[in-house]
């Protein structure tokens, strides 16, 4: 046990969270080890956004009903009090938005924006403050990091709105980083630099990080393992390289078939119907009503089975 | 705190044209807005069937009745006249409604008017309109109002006329400003470019599209409107007495404050609530209407 | 800039100019004139005649106008009809002090009691004390200001004895004093404002706090009050600012009924009294004064909100 | 009509006034007769408060609220009882007007003695050593000055009647001045103070040279109080004069003056102690203020009457049947109670009570007048010539009765009274600037008022009523009239006045221009605080001898 709380950092444990009669989460379970980067894969809404929110603690209870267990380096985060998450929240675990645009406050400088983790925190003095912000600017590859401070998130372009964001996330040195799809809203030609900067840092720090991803293929290059979501639950787990070479949940594949950087063109299949909502789902497989391998069995909530490396939900796998 | 406003508010359609059907139904889905509107309706029959609701004429006086207390005779007391105050109100209802949307009305069609063709004329006439606007709404309304009455002389009529003056202005300046947005859109350029008339063009697309403000703006102004009426009638340039109206019982009543609080206090509180359901109302169809704009007109 | 600054001027003094012959011409059209009224009772047609000589109100309308504009733009505002009094001086430095101190006392009162009435009822949303907070805003939106300050006089005035019920003390001679005084006809003025502000801020606040802004801020670790103090009503402002912007210029409009009530010497119980005596010169002065007021305060809006969106600000 | 009628008249008056204020001093039947029309001594009257050996405390300031409008305080061009009322304690007067309960007398003044050399000369002799407030010298010069003021036609008084019969004005001596009439003037002690002093008031010539038309708002008189400054639509200040020619008095150091426009707030602030008197309380406060035990409300029936005025010109009211119908339809009764919440008393002639000895006390049960008969009244309507429904335009302005305005409460309760006879009037609401101009160029059928601190019947009903006068706004016109009240102002035998008074009132009300209503009280409140308030039924509000209790 030992051994494993000292190898584990985070683990969420049969987590499910519900808003009045939408369940987003159910019976979600998994284990992110320290120094080790974890993927979050899904369709929109999945729930791989929530996760991310509820690890943070911006989702709890009396806002939603949470069963089930957070474990954060040894500790239970789902009855933590609110002060002592506070404590936790940009400081040990940093969180970087998809929309820097719009996670950033309009009416506040770079400079402030970057003050407030250190101040709270670390409680840096102004000076302090200042000399670290540089700092960390720089860290994240802004020229002219002094002048940038007093500027406002509208002058800057979206790449480096990201890239405040980024060294927001890590101002305090956390040892768990959440990136939820830092790169969807920027331009193809930065979303590679971010990503590799993002990698780049948390490797550097040694910390852990849990990226929260719709492209499969993205994942399979920055993550060590891979969990699939489907409507809330976990449907498959497995190291990114094998999954992605192995796809065995029919949803994964599906998933695989959709992408286009390392599928062949005329291999692009969407996947046929869409998501179902939340608070009509249908019973046994979430899936099966999408899928091609359905069969009577699936009217059953199949099993999350261990498989060696790899975790899997499917009668027909 | 909140999470993301998409997942706890119910989408609110936000297609402009044609949204007053949807429009409807959305204020109906509000709450308050319910209750706003079950009031005012409420108020509306009563004004309506004022004559079968009413247990006595407005004004008839009764010498030995005068200042009486709420009781079974009087339902509501009677004034310093001896008319029944409850019966006073039914009729006064009808005239604070008749007022308020009236020249709200009044008010909306000539800036609504004078809106457009500023709007879509540009140039100098656009120019010289707006300044006149300008001007309209530079006067403080009580002053406009009263200055507008003091010509005319007192009298309902003459009250709706001066009121929908003060309205012009704020409805004008909204319209324009809508139509200049609506104008730049690609839909509008498009069809001015396949040769639709203008006119049509202003019928289809620009009217349709600034209808919910407008129509978010007259309900805010309806209330307003009953305002000022009851401030003009209770500085003695308004309502000729003993026309049964809220801002001169009011007026009257303020002398009896102590020994008969419900001269003043009934009219007053009947006020209170037609506004506050107008405004509730009013509330409601800007959400529904027109969320963009918030509260910012 | 400079430019633009003088197309503003430009604009305003024709935007004055046509505010003034309309109420010149208002005011002449309207029966009655100030001599009747001087005269009242004491009524005598040589009497009559021979003020109205004097004051010049013989001349065709057009001559009247002319010289009372001849007079206005150097300077000389001319005296009242009535009481002789001169008109800057009326205007200026009496009645505009007192309606500024009535408005901005107003304006605090609203704010203070307002912002914090709709983030309570932003933040409790759907609770009894929304329901609260929101009765408050709306009952405030709804009562007339004469009968509201009616109440409040006999109430706090008479019944209670906490407030003086009329008069001005210059709160520049004596602040608390000052305050004291102008403390009913405030919260007279106010009540239609703290309805308006705290309707605002709740709509706004629910608005920006749905932005990821915030959930950014608190995932950050900032407590609850400075995620709502600091990041939301930092952007609450914008959209509150214009909206007190519109309608500060339209306080005049509650103004004048607070001054009739409370006895107070300001600029819209000076334009009613002189409108209901037909002085053209001072209702002139006063509704161009207000109309200046008005057009300052929509410029200092555009800074103020300039100054709060720094969106909007032009980068040097 | 002789001489030693005329001065028989005068001395038995003044002697009269003077001894009773006389006897407050000495005691009773302190020398009156040998005082004749000789001098009076300098000394005050001594208010009641003193009277009753209360001490008095000196100093403070009394705040009053003041609901009437006031348009100047140059006692010559001003309209406004309101005005008067301050400049009452500002500017004295040759006479001054008393009351002792029961009825009005007129005192010597700034004059120490007046002799009535004849029926058309009267000899002032002038107090010595009163000084203007600016350091003036009060003497016969500005008493000449002040005088030939009001009747300089080119300065268009509108007080200058009062003067109309006046040949000249001359200085005898430094502190004598003579009045030379062209026809006995019996009327002089009330033109000298009647419409309260503004024809025969004293004013600062050299102020108004320097000052021009500023003096009315910068007034300097001789009076209790000095003028200090006037806030347009906020307060008016005046503070004790020193100097001034009653030893002793005033006792307050400062009045502060509240101009209050709306008068429940002033009812408030009196209720609220924040003022410690009204100018004027309108009768709807009247039964609110006698509740409170804190003040003291006081209000008698004062020399007014208000009636409906109908227009001879034009209109349906040019048949006098219908006149006649509409004074006799009006049920007095009730607008005493509901116009005037029971402060007045029903209104059978313009003669109101205070203008003793012509006021008739048994006036009700006599048959003259206007008085409510509904069957005398349909006789008179069925003698119209327009036998149809009739709607007369009735302009009314909106104010509280009895402070200005006069409301349109008369015009509510006549309407149902009017309906029985077939008369519906179309009630038409406008500002005081329209109704003055309207009623002033004859453009109505019908309006209510009334005419006020009035204290002779000559100043009551003449101007009013005469042929082509300047208030005789319906047009009235009726020679045997004319004649009867021109040869009532000739005449100085009050028996013979007496009779030609009441002839011409039954002319009048025969001929019903008017449809009398009501003579009203005129209330004055303070707190009680307040002592040494003395009285006077034709709207004043004289503060030399008030103190702070």
């Amino acid at each position: 046990m030992d051994t494993l709380a000292d190898t584990t950092l985070l683990s969420l444990d049969a987590l499910s969270l519900a808003r009045g009669r939408a369940d987003v989460l159910d019976n979600v379970t998994f284990t992110l080890g320290r120094g080790q980067t974890v993927g979050l894969i899904g369709e929109s809404g999945a729930g791989k956004s929530t996760i991310a929110l509820a690890i943070i603690g911006l989702l709890r209870a009396p806002q939603v009903a949470l069963r089930g267990s957070i474990r954060f380096d040894g500790v239970e985060l789902t009855t933590l009090p609110e002060s002592e998450y506070r404590r936790l929240r940009g400081n040990r675990i940093g969180l970087i938005f998809q929309d820097a645009t719009a996670a950033l406050n309009p009416c506040f400088t770079v400079g402030a924006h970057l003050a407030e983790p250190l101040s709270r925190h670390l409680g840096l003095q102004a000076r302090e403050r200042r000399q670290r912000s540089i700092e960390l600017l720089e860290s994240v590859g802004i020229g002219e990091a002094a002048l940038r401070l007093d500027a406002f998130p509208h002058e800057l372009s979206g790449g480096m709105q990201q890239r405040v964001m980024i060294a927001m996330a890590l101002a305090c040195d956390p040892q768990l980083l959440i990136a939820d799809e830092p790169t969807s809203a920027l331009d193809v030609t930065i979303q590679a630099q971010i990503m590799e900067l993002i990698l780049e840092r948390v490797r550097a720090r040694a910390a852990s990080a849990i990226f929260v991803l719709h492209d499969l293929a993205l994942a399979a290059q920055v993550c060590d393992r891979v969990v699939v979501l489907y409507a809330g639950q976990v449907v498959e787990e497995a190291p990114a390289a094998e999954l992605f070479a192995d796809p065995r949940h029919p949803y994964t594949r599906a998933l695989r078939a959709c992408s286009i950087e390392l599928g062949e063109r005329d291999a692009l299949v969407p996947i046929p119907g869409a998501v179902p909502g939340l608070e009509d789902l249908p019973g046994g497989c979430r899936f099966a009503p999408r899928c091609e391998r359905a069969s009577a069995r699936c009217a059953q909530t199949p099993p999350l089975v261990t498989d060696g490396t790899r975790r899997i939900a499917c009668w027909h796998a | 705190m909140s999470a993301p406003r998409s997942m706890q508010v119910p989408a609110v359609p936000a297609t402009r044209s044609g949204a007053l059907a949807e429009g409807w139904s959305a204020v109906w889905a509000q709450r308050s807005a319910r209750w706003g509107m079950g009031i005012v309706l409420a108020y509306v029959l009563a004004a309506l069937f004022a004559p079968w609701l009413a247990t006595h004429d407005p004004v008839a006086q009764a010498v030995e009745a005068a200042m009486q207390a709420p009781s079974t005779a009087h339902w509501l007391g009677t004034d310093s006249f001896g008319q029944d105050i409850y019966s006073r109100l039914l009729y006064g209802a009808r005239l604070a409604l008749a007022i308020g949307f009236g020249s709200v009305l009044l008010g909306m069609v000539a800036g609504v008017a004078l809106g457009l063709i500023a709007g879509l004329a540009g140039g100098r006439i656009e120019w010289a309109i707006m300044r006149v606007v300008d001007g309209l709404l530079a006067f403080p309304e009580l002053i406009l109002a009263m200055a507008f009455l003091a010509v005319l002389g007192p009298g309902v009529d003459n009250l709706v006329y001066a009121l929908a003056l003060s309205f012009v202005g704020p409805f004008a300046r909204t319209v324009r400003s809508d139509v200049l947005q609506v104008r730049a859109q690609p839909y509008v350029e498009a069809a001015r470019l396949m040769g639709v008339p203008m006119r049509e063009i202003v019928l289809r697309h620009v009217l349709l599209n600034v209808a919910p403000g407008i129509v978010v703006q007259a309900g805010i102004r309806v209330s307003i409107a009953i305002l000022l009426e009851s401030g003009l009638s209770f500085l003695g340039v308004g309502v000729v007495p003993p026309t049964p109206d809220w801002g001169l019982m009011i007026a009257e009543g303020r002398a009896f404050i102590t020994m008969a609080p419900w001269i003043s206090g009934i009219p007053g509180l009947a006020l209170a609530i037609l506004l506050v359901a107008l405004n509730l109302l009013a509330d409601g169809l800007r959400d529904a209407l027109d969320p963009r704009s918030g509260e910012t007109r | 800039m400079l430019n633009r600054l003088f197309a503003q001027v430009g604009q305003t003094a024709l935007v004055l100019f046509f505010v003034s012959v309309a109420s010149f011409v208002f005011l002449k059209l309207a029966p009655g004139d100030p001599v009747s009224l001087m005269l009242g009772s004491d009524y005598n047609k040589d009497s009559y005649d021979k003020l109205f000589t004097e004051l010049g109100l013989d001349r065709p309308w057009a001559a009247q106008y002319a010289s009372w504009l001849g007079d206005f733009v150097t300077g000389d505002w001319g005296r009242s009809f009535v009481s002789n009094e001169d008109i800057f001086r009326l205007a200026v430095m009496q009645a505009l002090p007192v309606t500024l101190c009535l408005a901005a006392y107003a304006l605090v009162l609203a704010l203070l009691i307002g912002i914090p009435a709709g983030v309570l009822s932003a933040l409790k949303r759907d609770t009894w004390m929304d329901l609260c907070a929101t009765g408050v805003a709306v009952f405030g939106n709804a009562f007339p200001s004469f009968y509201l300050g009616i109440v409040l006089i006999w109430v706090f005035g008479v019944g209670l004895g906490w407030f003086p019920t009329l008069g001005f003390v210059a709160p520049w001679e004596n602040l608390l004093e000052g305050l004291w005084y102008l403390t009913l006809p405030a919260i007279t003025l106010a009540a239609w404002y703290i309805g308006l502000i705290a309707r605002v801020t709740r709509a706004s606040l629910l608005d920006v706090l749905g932005h990821s802004y915030i959930l950014a801020a608190r995932a950050r670790g900032e407590g609850s009050a400075r995620v709502v103090w600091v990041h939301a009503m930092r952007n609450v402002l914008m959209p509150l600012t214009t909206t007190i912007g519109l309608q500060l210029g339209g306080m005049l409009r509650g103004a004048v009924m607070t001054e009739v009530v409370f006895a107070l010497p300001g600029l819209g119980m000076m334009i009613t009294a002189a409108t209901l005596n037909r002085e053209y010169t001072v209702v002139q002065a006063g509704v161009m004064l207000s109309g200046l007021l008005f057009v300052i305060v929509n410029l200092v809006v555009d800074q103020l909100y300039t100054w709060l969106d720094p969106r909007l600000r032009r980068l040097a | 009509m002789s001489k030693i009628d005329h001065r028989s008249l005068l001395a038995a008056k003044l002697a009269k006034d003077f001894s009773r204020g006389r006897r407050a001093l000495l005691g009773a039947g302190a020398a009156a007769g040998a005082l004749g029309l000789a001098g009076i001594g300098s000394t005050a009257l001594v208010s009641d408060a003193h009277a009753q050996g209360q001490p008095v405390k000196r100093g403070g300031t009394i705040r009053l609220g003041w609901i009437d409008a006031l348009d100047t305080l140059d006692p010559h061009f001003t309209s406004s009882l309101g005005s008067i009322k301050v400049i009452n304690n500002v500017f004295n007067g040759l006479l001054k007007v008393t009351w002792d309960g029961k009825k009005v007398g007129f005192e010597p003044d700034l004059a120490e003695k007046w002799d009535a050399v004849s029926d058309r000369v009267h000899v002032f002799r002038l107090r010595k050593g009163v000084k203007f407030h600016n350091g003036d010298p009060l003497n016969a010069e500005a008493v000449k000055w002040s005088v030939e003021r009001v009747r300089d036609p080119a300065n268009k008084s509108q007080h200058a009647y009062h003067f109309e019969d006046l040949t000249s004005v001359d200085v005898v001596d430094e502190f004598t001045v003579r009045l030379t009439f062209s026809k006995p003037y019996a009327f002089l002690p009330v033109a000298l103070t009647g419409s309260t002093g503004r024809a025969g008031t004293i004013v600062c010539r050299s102020a108004i040279e320097k000052l021009g038309r500023d003096y009315g708002r910068n007034p300097v008189g001789t009076g209790p109080f000095k003028f200090v400054s006037w806030r347009e639509n906020d307060s008016i200040v005046l503070e004790r004069n020193p100097d001034y020619f009653e030893k002793g008095l005033p006792y307050l150091d400062r009045v502060e003056i509240r101009l209050i426009r709306e008068p429940s707030s002033g009812v408030a602030a009196l209720l609220a102690g924040q003022v410690d008197g009204l100018s004027l309380v309108p009768f709807q406060f009247v039964p609110e203020l006698r509740k409170s035990p804190n003040i003291a409300l006081y209000g008698q029936v004062e020399g007014n009457y208000s009636y409906v005025g109908m227009n001879n010109r034009k209109g349906p009211f040019m048949d006098v049947n219908l006149r006649r119908a509409v004074a006799h339809a009006i049920d007095r009764d009730v607008i005493v109670k509901q116009g005037y919440f029971g402060e007045a008393i029903p209104a059978f002639t313009p003669i109101s009570p205070p203008m003793t000895p012509f006021y008739d006390v048994n006036i009700a049960k006599s048959s003259r007048g206007h008085r409510l008969d509904l069957k005398k009244a349909m006789e008179f309507r069925k003698k119209a010539a327009d036998q149809s429904e009739v709607t007369p335009v009735y302009i009314v302005a909106e104010g509280f009765t009895g402070s200005g305005g006069s409301g349109t409460r008369i015009s509510q309760l006549l309407g149902p009274m009017l309906a029985k006879i077939g008369v519906k009037p179309k009630v038409e609401l406008s500002d005081r600037a329209a109704w003055l101009k309207r009623r002033n160029t004859g453009d109505f059928d019908m309006f209510d008022e009334a005419w006020i601190a009035d204290l002779d019947p000559h100043e009551t009903i003449t101007p009013e009523w005469s042929t082509g006068r300047q208030w005789n706004f319906v047009g009235y016109s009726n020679p045997e009239f004319d004649k009867l009240v021109a040869e009532a102002s000739d005449t100085l035998d009050t028996k013979r006045r007496i009779v030609l008074y009441n002839r011409a009132v039954d002319v009048l009300l025969d001929d019903a221009p008017l449809a009398m209503l009501a003579h009203r009280k005129v209330f004055k409140a303070f707190t009680r605080r307040v002592r040494g308030f003395q009285y006077i039924p034709v709207d004043l509000l004289n503060l030399h001898t008030v103190s702070l209790g």
